[in-house]
């Protein structure tokens, strides 16, 4: 006896538990096993891309900011070097420094939120994410001693940082980076080599090597695919050339490696600011620059590695004060371009598990 | 290098209708939206007749339910990770007893509407908010949800949640801290201490009825 | 440390394959012409010197007179990287052949070009608006539009 | 055919054993006990969801709700007032009568669950003979009120919360009631009085395997996380009961705990030797056992991930129903070969047999690696 089935179409958001804000899917389920996606983007599109053409360049940094709001501090990283390759401005070796440790922290902070949500939405119950949130507001300390601010730094500057570390700032950053290995430790104790979760994740949502790399993918994705590829060592910017660090890298490329890498990035993000502790320079905190900034017409397409991926702006001046046109490379958006290739077939609480685990930021994907 | 060929059999029209109808309700509801409601409390009492509580136990009715608020899954952009880090170890809503995050517009009573709303998601908070049973209290949290912060020029941004849903409590800061949220929650508890349930009843109680 | 390709160099290679394909380049980047994108973008991701595997960026930009699609391509084993672009002088209905069949990364990124810049890919799988909703009135990142 | 209706009443009379103390004789007893029960269970919930919230918090690394009330006692409370004055809502597309009724038929066979669960040597409101088996027959039913609440709602994301539990009920009432054989055995008697009353050493002790086992498969059958897949949050909202709100959710919500106290209830009588202990009263030495049985599922519910659909089935069918029957068999030789009762040394040997098995099964049986089971 055969069973007449029909495959009904369901939404998963916008205002979903685990859509990581507002995305939305549309799925067609044949019982549990999903048949086909579709994502629809847009719920947070803010036009920022319209907005630069508007502001000057010192302007845009708080709209940098709120792109990928977990990782503000690389985005203005990514923005700032963007505008001193355009207009050739130098940056003092104290800035630069400063500006690796707080990129590489900025690299724990938003890792943590990707581990914790990941393991939220396979099911361990707000403790994980609860517990790295604890780490995480410790790193928020550390910027607010900065910046002042909790979420949306606006530190950076072209030539720069805008206010020089606090006396305090190097002591409690020593601190904080003596705890931090022992706290990943405490993680990898909770869950890391729990059953269930290796039951939920390995093998589930592959992303192969090729397809991650003809998809754009980037960020911890495309490592975890197995492509050993980090704008750090490839293209190193700043000062990156300067640190020892290893680039870990998945096999499988399953949702387990990609949680896996990023847990062993921030280990390699540890080891980098320890370094740079080590090395931190005194001197000037920023160049002398313009208050407006003109650089002369031209474009530059500058990218870093952002904790979600290559993080790029390709801006074209008109030596104006403002951009001619002002792209963001929202890594959020581009790494999703397999993800119906990597949830079909699968089941319903492991198409939460996959997105979950590839990471997304809205701010970035709709801009 | 053999690059796998996308999964083939797809279920959606390409050009779907339902992109159409969902785009042309955007555009209603963006026409009907240009002035700001108004603040709850000019019409709350309208709106508590509709719950039929015939009793004077006020006191233990508010306490109750400023108590118990519950939260509703309504977190767009930014601010929803300042509210998640006032869930979290070192600012914990818990001890208001709100750690209780409904993902079921249905069973909670309040929505903090964490981040900027664009026209595209208005449709969707709208009927959030209509999901949501009576009686129902919204915090708009952050400069975007008070007014559209530093995106109310552009071209797909709604200037603020009071043009969709009533207001409560706004929360400036950009994105508020954690502190300045409780401190609305408080504000809201007491705002929700303050409330009262008329009843107007058919008849006059006593017999001597007031002219004029 | 990744190299950036001279434009003026890889223009003579690709103009030794397609003669008329070049309509100008700089040290920068390369500019081809829009009938002979595929052609040019196929041959860059399959020769062994470019092995341009990896689409890093894709985007368009408004010059009043033409829309210039910009492509940002690099080689993850080649460790080089090179930027192309190709103009569009139609102003009313630009279009230009997409690239999704060679790398899937252009899907979303197309997508989002046409629908804030309003440039038509022909080919693409599934050309629809994808951060404004249907109905939208024009192309926000366009430079007329108000 | 009457005269043997007759027979079978009068036989159910004698089996109803009244206490000979009780004054006012079977009415008296059955309206107390009534009472005490639907009061105790409504106090224990709220409990319940205080010592969850605050145990919750502790685990989290936070406080948990302590502005209502001292130490936040008042919590459920509050919950329970608001959410009883809240307003009542029924989707348009709902099943009318269905969607009312769901709540009031998951809700009744949690309670009468506790009609025979003693809180004390003979204090139950009947001491039947089949008490665990009128248990696991009742017990279930509450599974159609879950499954009317998913259908009526006309909502995609309730029938499939529904569906999960049907399918998790359904196969987890196996190893459920294999695991409890072996305690029949051990006990000689289908009764919860008498259970309790064999239980010289606690059966955890002679049955550590049985006791995982139906912690486990207790655990899927209520519903409790790492098996909570009716109301997965993370992924179908809020399952069966996302259209509910108001006094049918309170409903619901009790029943949820309800079962957990039910289940912590039973597992206390069963394993941990029920109202039995020294020093406090009997009463109280139950109280306590169900907390610290509801206080392990708490502690799994904070720590482990969801398992997946196809996953729990694969557990009940390729883990625990292997494992329930090589128990019992182990069981029933040793009952053979120590037919006077079974000595201290039998604990140790149950003890090592189930360290054995587990890691053989460990060894043997992995759930997932990107398998789908089904």
């Amino acid at each position: 006896m055969t069973i007449k089935t029909e495959p009904f179409v369901i939404n998963f958001g916008p205002a979903h538990p685990s859509t990581h804000g507002v995305f939305r899917m549309r799925v067609v389920l044949d019982g549990e096993v999903v048949l086909d996606l579709e994502p629809v983007y847009g719920y947070l599109h803010r036009g920022i891309e319209k907005l630069a053409e508007q502001r000057t360049y010192t302007g845009i940094i708080p709209l940098t900011d709120r792109l990928d709001y977990l990782a503000a501090m690389s985005n203005n990283l990514a923005h700032c070097i963007a505008v001193e390759k355009l207009a050739g401005i130098k940056v003092p070796e104290r800035a630069e420094y400063l500006r690796v440790i707080l990129a590489e922290l900025q690299r724990l902070c938003s890792h943590l939120i990707a581990v914790g949500a990941f393991l939220n939405d396979s099911g361990a119950f707000m403790t994980p994410i609860l517990y790295m949130l604890r780490e995480r507001e410790k790193i928020l300390d550390l910027f607010e001693m900065l910046s002042g601010q909790r979420l949306t730094y606006n530190d950076m500057r072209p030539g720069g940082v805008s206010q020089d570390a606090p006396e305090e700032f190097l002591p409690a950053l020593h601190k904080f980076v003596d705890q931090m290995p022992r706290y990943l430790d405490e993680y990898d104790q909770l869950l890391a080599k729990n059953e269930i979760l290796l039951a939920r994740s390995k093998g589930v949502g592959i992303l192969s090597k090729e397809l991650a790399i003809n998809s754009s993918a980037s960020g911890p994705v495309l490592r975890a695919s197995g492509v050993k590829w980090d704008i750090r060592k490839a293209e190193p910017y700043s000062i990156y050339d300067r640190f020892e660090f290893e680039i870990p890298t998945g096999t499988a490329g399953d949702c387990y490696d990609r949680y896996l890498v990023r847990m062993l990035e921030m280990r390699q993000s540890v080891r980098i600011i320890e370094q740079a502790m080590k090395q931190f320079p005194s001197g000037e905190y920023r160049s002398r620059v313009p208050k407006l900034i003109r650089p002369p017409v031209g474009e530059v397409y500058s990218r870093i590695e952002a904790p979600k991926g290559e993080l790029a702006f390709y801006i074209v001046s008109d030596s104006s004060i403002a951009p001619y046109r002002y792209h963001i490379r929202g890594t959020s958006l581009i790494n999703l371009t397999a993800l119906r290739d990597m949830i079909v077939g699968w089941k319903v609480a492991d198409l939460i598990v996959i997105f979950g685990s590839i990471d997304i930021c809205m701010g970035e994907v709709d801009r | 290098m053999e690059v796998e060929k996308p999964v083939e059999s797809r279920c959606f029209d390409l050009q779907t209708e339902l992109d159409r109808t969902e785009g042309a309700n955007t555009e209603v509801l963006k026409a009907k939206s240009i002035a700001p409601i108004p603040d709850p409390d000019e019409w709350l009492e309208k709106s508590l007749e509709r719950n039929i509580l015939l009793t004077t136990v006020d006191t233990l009715v508010d306490w109750a339910r400023r108590s118990a608020l519950w939260t509703v899954i309504c977190f767009p952009a930014c601010c929803a990770f300042e509210f998640i880090a006032t869930a979290g170890p070192r600012f914990d809503i818990s001890r208001f007893g709100m750690e209780i995050i409904r993902a079921s517009p249905r069973q909670a009573d309040l929505m903090i509407t964490a981040g900027t709303l664009t026209w595209k998601m208005a449709p969707q908070v709208r009927r959030i908010y209509d999901q949501m049973a009576e009686p129902k209290w919204v915090i708009a949290m952050g400069a975007c949800g008070c007014s559209g912060g530093i995106f109310a020029s552009s071209y797909s941004v709604v200037p603020g949640y009071n043009r969709i849903v009533p207001v409560d409590v706004y929360v400036p800061g950009c994105p508020p801290r954690p502190e300045a949220l409780l401190y609305g929650v408080r504000m809201l508890q007491n705002k929700i201490a303050r409330e009262h349930v008329d009843i107007k009843l058919p008849f006059p109680l006593t017999g001597t009825k007031k002219e004029g | 440390m990744t190299v950036s390709l001279s434009g003026t160099e890889v223009a003579k290679q690709i103009a030794s394959q397609f003669p008329e394909a070049i309509a100008e380049s700089s040290n920068q980047a390369v500019v081809v012409k829009t009938e002979y994108l595929l052609k040019v973008a196929e041959f860059l991701k399959n020769s062994p010197d470019f092995d341009f595997n990896y689409l890093n960026d894709m985007t368009a930009a408004d010059y009043y007179d033409y829309f210039e699609v910009v492509f940002q391509l690099s080689s993850l084993n080649l460790n080089h990287k090179l930027m192309l672009k190709t103009r569009c002088y139609e102003r009313l209905k630009p279009a230009v052949p997409s690239v999704c069949c060679l790398w899937r990364g252009a899907e979303l990124m197309e997508r989002e070009i046409y629908d804030l810049m309003g440039i038509t890919f022909t080919g693409h799988p599934n050309l629809k608006r994808i951060v404004l909703w249907e109905g939208f009135q024009g192309h926000p990142l366009r430079k007329d539009y108000l | 055919m009457s005269s043997y209706l007759n027979q079978m009443l009068l036989q159910h009379e004698a089996s109803v054993r009244v206490p000979p103390d009780w004054p006012g004789g079977y009415w008296f007893h059955w309206l107390f006990f009534t009472v005490v029960i639907i009061a105790f269970v409504l106090t224990i919930v709220m409990g319940f969801i205080y010592f969850e919230r605050r145990a919750l918090g502790r685990i989290q690394s936070r406080l948990g709700p302590n502005r209502t009330g001292p130490f936040g006692l008042l919590q459920p409370v509050a919950d329970a007032i608001k959410v009883l004055l809240k307003e009542d809502i029924i989707p348009d597309k709902a099943d009318k009568l269905v969607h009312w009724l769901a709540p009031i038929v998951a809700f009744f066979p949690v309670m009468l669950i506790f009609a025979v669960i003693p809180f004390q040597n003979g204090a139950m409101l009947v001491d039947l003979d089949i008490g665990i088996l009128y248990i696991m027959a009742v017990s279930s039913v509450s599974t159609i009120g879950i499954f009317m609440a998913g259908w009526s709602s006309g909502n995609k994301y309730s029938l499939l919360g529904a569906m999960r539990a049907v399918a998790s009920v359904v196969s987890y009432e196996i190893p459920l009631v294999l695991s409890i054989i072996g305690v029949i055995l051990l006990s000689g008697s289908l009764s919860m009085n008498q259970i309790v009353i064999a239980q010289n050493i606690p059966f955890i002790l002679l049955q550590p395997l049985g006791f995982l086992l139906f912690f486990i498969s207790g655990c899927a059958e209520i519903n409790r996380s790492p098996f909570d897949m009716l109301e997965a949050d993370s992924e179908i909202v809020a399952g069966f009961h996302t259209e509910y709100s108001g006094m049918k959710f309170a409903m619901f919500y009790l029943v949820e705990y309800a079962e957990a106290l039910a289940m912590s209830a039973i597992i206390a009588t069963l394993f941990l030797g029920g109202w039995r202990g020294p020093v406090l009263p009997p009463w109280l030495w139950f109280i306590i056992k169900i907390f610290v049985v509801f206080f392990l599922m708490i502690w799994t519910r904070s720590t482990l991930p969801r398992v997946r659909i196809d996953q729990l089935m694969a557990l009940a069918w390729k883990g625990l129903f292997p494992l329930a029957l090589i128990n019992l068999f182990i069981t029933g030789v040793e009952v053979l070969l120590w037919p006077a009762g079974l000595p201290w040394l039998a604990v140790l040997i149950n003890i090592v047999i189930m360290v054995v098995l587990l890691l053989l099964w460990s060894r043997f049986f992995k759930l997932g690696w990107g398998r789908v089971e089904i």
